[in-house]
């Protein structure tokens, strides 16, 4: 029988029951490959409930960094009899099965062509664990023991990350170390090993952390000086403002009173969240707040208020399967156009994408800094898949130097050097305005936020001509923005191909990925990383010196390639979608065969320019 | 940051004990309609503000949508106000509360706004305990789109436009003292007597301090038969008992005979001096409110005065443990932890 | 002095404190040039206030049938001290001045160029009514009498309104006459007549009606077999509900039992109110609702939900001024994008154009049939000028062989033939599934309605296939509804010029002026009314066939062009923008502008593809 | 429509009188955790559905999200069933009755979905006294969201992640109460024999019956100090008293001792037989049991059982005067005035 050979390059799943406990097992399996130095990223695939459904943990390992997901299953680790009968069909020929032999398993999950682990975990912890719970847990340590067998992990890394995660409960480091040796040893005793995939110590992570990417945020943020933070509980969003409280308990207890400097609210639901925030940076302080989908479609009046009456709102939205209720607990990237036209009448919002952790958690400080300086929302537009699971990253990064940029907030000294103050006067002519916090200044610098149309000097008024001005200023405000926001990156000093390729988010990992693979092919684009919307110049360029452009994105819709078109005034046949919409994060090699496709139809023809083919 | 500055003086004109006039408190000329209930409100707080000697840009005064919520434009114009949007005033309030401790926050809102769309905020600005005066400038209709039954319209009242709501009216002081508020009013907007020491007193209530002002919208709610027309309140007018706010500080001079009065002290040191009591009635005690409140329903009175006030109240920065300072005014050296202590958690994710 | 002379084309213009009952003063003298049988569009310019603000009633008289708004007033009626300067300078040179005489006009508001007509109004109210209240409303009927002289209106005309509008107040017919006659006769005493701007019969308004959008809308829900009206009031929606409250009352009272054939639920909410729909539509009714802006985006969640559970539902957007609470008594067209891709994730809707009270109600109608036929929300966008002004409209017309389009719906017995019922199978292949209702059948046919993502029985799923399958099958359905959706209007029979026109809506009116002006200046385009969202193949090939093709709408961003790229793949150098969104309804001078200076530029440049220059 | 299809008889099981087995009621299998609470009130659902011989069909059941909204799947297979966005359920009921007076509406909600993001809907609902059964599974947490407090969650309370609450609770019962519901109770998820005649009772109510059920989350809140674990709720549990449903034209077979007892008859027959009443209390007298909440509530008990009905309630439908026919099944006939008319129309428009 042919058998998978590859050292530092396959993927791992491992198929659990939700509420097991398994977590804590598959995230140290990952952890010990990371600290032997080889690129690592795992995922959870998880379902909308807490307690007995499938769930499933899948570990890529790639010597070269590549960080996406990549279809078909080198080893598949299976506890959960559930889904059995998926789990195995999932397995690449040639590939390996480990599974819990204490029942013998079934004729029906035999395969011909892979090749089966027995391990009897129920009983080994029947055997050396007297509490349920216990045996429950253990169970989980055991088959990582014999992981470790089976693929060369070091044992001498497994004991160091029991050893850092128990520092506080010493007494569990025995009785874990020893569940390790109990798989371990049970595989030294009844197989070969190691296993034809398998793992050898590399020097290739560097300083990089393994981490996700909603706790990033959350540190962004605290780092960002964020006081107020607002929320209602969402997949997958929850854990941004659950890491803010872990961090900001630690770092931001006034040491003499025991006080807090900071103020989180779990609001009544996310239209208050919004409100809060913008009821606190209206009074100076800096707020977020984090939500997903049908949170954003519950901010949209509030978004248009910040938008309109020019107030500073961070808003983190960690994207998931849409519509509407959609799939919870699976990532996709449909919330751009709704993101960035969030609200009726005339508003546009700001929009940044990071496609790391150390992204972020730069891009929610910075988020901080641009809602001051433009005094207008930034919604920060994560994803579940970055948002909820650990990525290889490099480390988060803070020039202690940096100093928060408040924009155009006036003193009491200023004000009382001033004539006439008018909130909405474009001294300055980049259509941001000055504006003052409330109990500045006894007699002047007050004035009234309002949602309706105002004069230069915040008096309602229904002039339409007032109304313009104030409009077309907004509209000027927007041109400066494209000046503020994070550039785009370039993957090439200067573009060279007839073709290009545009992606952002956590389409990064696979597009880097598909232009390997597509290079290897002997097919060569320039590509592009958006990284903010309103697009810049540079965006408009790389475009515009492309014959074609794919847009890759995690859509139905082609959302981002609409966006493009839209504010650039780019003409769509110019734009090919790469699209993957089913919930899973894009592979590279959906990338890869679409574009191919494309090259090969004898030069790109008209007809292709909205390829939608979804993938898997 | 106080910041009082010598100011010109009319010799004529009366000043508080910070030296400002009763105008440096008024707002913009009202665009209401004449006769309503909400101008007389506006001028109860004008009043109120001017009597505690409340320095304009220490208030922020903020409101939601509705003939109620523009009265902010129309009161202390010295004060940073805010517009928010339908119902939403509370969120708003709690957010800009939480952003600066020192500030007084005054809120204005109608019926509809704060009984229809803004019910949950409501609700949860009263769990809360956000610091904050709360008043309700409640007319049982919509005035601003013309007149539509609120959800505190009395069963079977009318339209103007001829609808009848066939549905129960939602009493906002029951609903407050159900839900734990630690400070419940009602009062009327024709009472300036009674209304102005209510305004003054929430005003030093350290939480959520809500007061229900009945305030007649003369244009679309002013029949006879509504329980929010100046004649139906006036006949039916029924006080817990008169009313005086003892600032801190400042000597207390009537005394009252015991037993029909009561004076609660509260956390600033000021007083709430009651007298006249209604039997079997005690300011501090909310199920003795909550009875009270029931029999004057089931004899179709309006309750008015303060109903309940606990004088223990943690407000919304108690019970989140803030610091002192305001958050608004920390600083880069408070809030970033720095570079160093980055590299630490860095460490932690290797 | 000049003297500006015209019969049947002028526009006068009311300067009144609202409150004070002129409204029906106002639409007196609107409707009796309608019966003298001249076309005349009246247009009230409100402040967002109860009483004691200026308002104004703005009337145009055209005998060509020109029906949007005229900039520049060829006689003031001048009843609001408040804004007498405003008023005065707003009159055309050689125009006319009315106003109450009894003080005498301050010298600021002498001009030299224009005529004034002095009406001692409150004297006579004075002298002739003793009651506050009567001296108040007749002296609106004071001045409409003057003006039956000044301009020609037959008094008769004008007695016949008296009469009809008091059938059941009789009383009040002889001093509303006298007060007619008060003011005739002063005018007749004291002044030359008529003016040199005066009325002729016509007979150029054939069968038309003169109607507001809103009671069409509310009358094509009534005729659409609507039963649950929810809706929560806001301007300038708030009247489609009550007129439909209006006439269900009577109309729809079971003769017998007295009780309803109908439900009106003024929501706590909007929110509640799109639930109430749903709930509704759901369980088998037809339902609408109706709001404006924020209402729509208050809405976002449901709507999502809407399309992805696939139920339908109506709602009547009457857009106003944005964004935010923005400008609450002004006309935009502000929604377009807002409404169109309402709600996070993939999602599209349907949108109906009305331009006329005839098209509101028809429309309204269709809407819902459509939502019933393609289980989704179909939205009416209508707008402020639309929905709360009187227009010139064909009457409202039904055949009663016309049969509601109920869609796919499994009755008990055919539910009982199928072998089994599957909510989400696309039998039919055009994307839309059968639906049931439920207590249809005991056993078969009940499913379960969810925004999750589902199988083909409606079983809640996390399979990334399943999901995919779904989302197609959505697009499907959008394809599916280009063909039943109203075709767009072309103007000629076919096209015959390098450019090309868009329009829709209320901007209908002014573009169609606009036409004849440019023809008048040589400039000959091509024209399509856009009746519908999605867009049909006529849309794109009206496109495809022309250079360029302006696009004229009522906001900044110009949204209706952004969905016209989006969604045809057209080249945005196509598309030029013409735009007016100063709140007051666009007038033919601004197009016709705009279009001329574009043409000028000899040959249109690049650089004028998006020339969005503001109106006034 | 009624459609009763003669059906296959199992010998062997036990079939109610419209020949339906338990089975009949049952749904899919549950994926909540072992033990959560809501499975036993979708256990008592099942059995009140089929102790009152309901057809599954005519019966709808709708609910929000969360774990206990999820709980319509795995009950009454054969139902229609409408599990809407969060929070959202009680509109989509409203139209719902609206759309269709003669189905049984089952509204199931959670603690998160209708105290926190669903409080206004939860309120107006009420308010217009839907015709329908409101059930909250009620754990003082958000459960598929992993344990974060709920706005039912004790003041003092922490959570699994260790956040302290510290605000009060809301008490859905003493609110319903205030806001004038018709038929309240609370029940407890792990006492079957108090809930299922609470729930056919329910069914029986003309208007909005509201059961808040105590409801274990044995994941996220079942620490014996909190009021919504087993143990806390099994050692404090009150009841007002015990309570048999006895349908329209079922035999009354017990009798109990005056005094100690009360029936209520309602408007379809049925009767509510209620005994070992507690003193001071009567059913159908919202103040009496308003003050016997109070007192409860002074004491630390959880008060269970029928708390208020008003047997002359009046449903929504009532209220708004609609016809006996569903409206969903009136035809162009009935709703379509015809051309003629509307040429009458168009000429008032002349
Ligand atoms: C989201 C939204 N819906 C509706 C409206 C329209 N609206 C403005 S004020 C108002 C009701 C105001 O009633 P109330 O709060 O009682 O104030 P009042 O005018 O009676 O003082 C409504 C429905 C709005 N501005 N925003
Ligand atoms: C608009 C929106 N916000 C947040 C969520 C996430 N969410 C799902 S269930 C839930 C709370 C559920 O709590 P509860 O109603 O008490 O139900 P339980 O799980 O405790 O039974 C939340 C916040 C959502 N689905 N939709
Ligand atoms: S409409 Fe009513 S509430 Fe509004 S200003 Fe007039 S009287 Fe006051
Ligand atoms: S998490 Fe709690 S509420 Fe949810 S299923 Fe588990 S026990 Fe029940
Ligand atoms: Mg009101
Ligand atoms: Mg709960």
């Amino acid at each position: 029988m042919e058998q998978l050979n590859a050292v530092n390059d396959f993927v791992v799943r491992f198929a659990n029951v939700n509420g097991t406990g398994s977590a804590s097992a598959n995230n140290m399996f990952a952890k010990a490959i990371f600290r032997m130095g080889i690129p690592v990223t795992p995922k959870n695939i998880f379902p909308s409930n807490i307690q007995g459904l499938p769930t499933w943990y899948e570990v890529r390992i790639s010597e070269k960094g590549y960080l996406g997901r990549r279809e078909g299953v080198d080893l598949m680790v299976c506890i959960n009899p559930q889904s059995m009968a998926e789990d195995v069909a999932s397995v690449k020929p040639g590939g390996y099965f480990l599974y819990d032999s204490t029942k013998k398993l079934h004729p029906q999950f035999i395969r011909e062509d892979i090749h089966y682990i027995g391990l009897p975990m129920t009983d080994m912890v029947m055997h050396h664990y007297s509490e349920p719970r216990q045996r429950q847990l253990f169970k989980n340590v055991v088959y990582v023991g014999a992981l470790s067998a089976l693929l060369d992990i070091e044992f001498g890394v497994l004991e160091s990350i029991i050893r850092d995660q128990f520092k506080k409960k010493e007494k569990l480091i025995a009785p874990n170390i020893k569940a390790l040796e109990l798989g371990l040893h049970y595989i030294q005793e009844h197989y070969e090993y190691p296993l034809g995939i398998r793992l050898e110590r590399r020097d290739k992570v560097n300083d990089s952390i393994l981490i996700d990417g909603n706790t990033a945020c959350a540190l962004g943020a605290i780092y960002g000086g964020a006081t107020v933070a607002a929320w209602y509980p969402i997949t997958p969003s929850t854990s941004v403002v659950s890491a803010f409280g872990k961090y900001v308990s630690r770092l931001r207890i006034d040491p003499e009173s025991g006080r807090r400097k900071f103020a989180i609210v779990q609001a009544e639901d996310e239209l208050a969240a919004m409100g809060v925030v913008i009821g606190a940076t209206w009074n100076g302080a800096r707020a977020f707040t984090a939500t997903s989908g049908p949170g954003v479609s519950l901010m949209s009046e509030f978004l248009g208020l910040a938008y309109f009456a020019e107030i500073p709102a961070v808003l983190i939205n960690v994207q998931r399967g849409g519509p509407s209720t959609g799939m919870p607990t699976r990532t996709q990237q449909p919330d751009i156009l709704s993101s960035a036209y969030a609200s009726h009448g005339d508003t546009k919002h700001i929009l940044l994408f990071p496609s790391t952790p150390a992204e972020c958690f730069e891009m929610t400080a910075t988020a901080l800094d641009l809602a001051d300086r433009l005094q207008t929302p930034v919604i920060v537009m994560s994803d579940l898949d970055l948002g909820m699971n650990e990525h290889l990253s490099p480390p988060l990064k803070w020039d202690d130097g940096r100093r928060y940029d408040r924009g155009k907030v006036l003193s009491a000294e200023e004000l009382e050097k001033l004539e006439k103050f008018g909130r909405y006067l474009d001294v300055d002519g980049d259509g941001i305005c000055f504006r003052t916090i409330p109990g500045t200044h006894p007699t002047k610098g007050s004035f009234f936020t309002r949602g309706t149309s105002k004069d230069e000097y915040a008096r309602y008024t229904e002039n339409g001509e007032a109304y313009v001005r104030n409009m077309d200023r907004l509209a000027r405000k927007w041109e400066t923005a494209k000046l503020k926001v994070p550039p785009p990156e370039l993957y090439q000093n200067e573009n060279r191909h007839r073709y290009g390729m545009i992606f952002f988010g956590t389409t990064t990992y696979a597009a880097l990925e598909a232009m390997d693979l597509l290079r290897e092919k002997g097919i060569e684009l320039d590509a592009m990383r958006l990284a903010s919307f309103p697009f810049s110049e540079t965006v408009r360029q790389f475009i515009e010196q492309h014959e074609k452009v794919f847009v890759i994105e995690q859509n139905r819709d082609a959302q981002m390639r609409s966006l493009l078109i839209n504010e650039l005034e780019i003409a769509p046949r110019q734009l090919i979608s790469v699209l993957n919409y089913d919930g899973k994060p894009i592979p590279a090699d959906t990338i890869e065969q679409q574009i191919a496709r494309t090259f090969n139809s004898e030069t790109t023809k008209d007809d292709v320019h909205k390829a939608q083919v979804p993938a898997s | 940051m106080t910041y009082i500055k010598p100011r010109f003086r009319h010799p004529e004109l009366p000043r508080n004990k910070i030296g400002y006039a009763k105008a440096d408190y008024e707002g913009a000329i009202s665009t209401l309609c004449a006769g309503c209930g909400h101008d007389s409100i506006s001028a109860g707080i004008v009043q109120a503000c001017y009597e505690l000697s409340i320095e304009p840009h220490r208030l922020a005064k903020l409101s939601g949508i509705g003939c109620s919520s523009k009265t902010p434009t129309y009161f202390l114009s010295n004060s940073h106000g805010f517009n928010a949007v339908h119902g939403r005033m509370p969120s708003i309030a709690t957010g800009a509360c939480l952003a600066n401790r020192e500030l007084i926050y005054l809120g204005v809102s109608g019926d509809g706004d704060s009984a229809s769309i803004g019910m949950g905020q409501f609700v949860h600005a009263i769990r809360r305990n956000v610091n904050m005066v709360y008043i309700v400038m409640n007319n049982g209709c919509y005035g601003l789109t013309k007149g539509q039954h609120s959800a505190t319209a009395d069963a079977g009242a009318q339209s103007k436009t001829g609808s009848t709501n066939p549905f129960p009216s939602i009493d906002l002081v029951g609903l407050a003292l159900e839900l734990g508020a630690t400070f419940v009013g009602r009062s009327f907007s024709g009472d300036k007597k009674q209304l102005v020491p209510l305004i003054k007193a929430a005003m030093s209530h350290p939480g959520f301090a809500l007061l229900d002002v009945i305030s007649p919208c003369v244009t679309f709610n002013n029949q006879p038969q509504s329980t929010k027309s100046y004649d139906y309140v006036r006949a039916h007018l029924e006080a817990t008992a008169t009313i005086d706010f003892v600032p801190h500080r400042e000597e207390i001079t009537v005394s009252y005979q015991p037993g029909h009065s009561a004076s609660v002290e509260l956390h600033d040191g000021s007083v709430i001096q009651l007298h006249k009591l209604a039997p079997h009635w005690d300011p501090t005690d909310r199920n003795s409110a909550v009875t009270r409140l029931l029999e004057s329903k089931m004899k179709g009175e309006v309750l008015t005065g303060l109903l309940y006030i606990d004088p223990e109240s943690q407000g919304l920065h108690e019970l989140e443990q803030t610091v002192e300072q305001p958050l608004n005014t920390l600083k880069e050296e408070d809030l970033n932890p720095g570079a160093e202590v980055l590299e630490e958690i860095n460490n932690s994710f290797r």
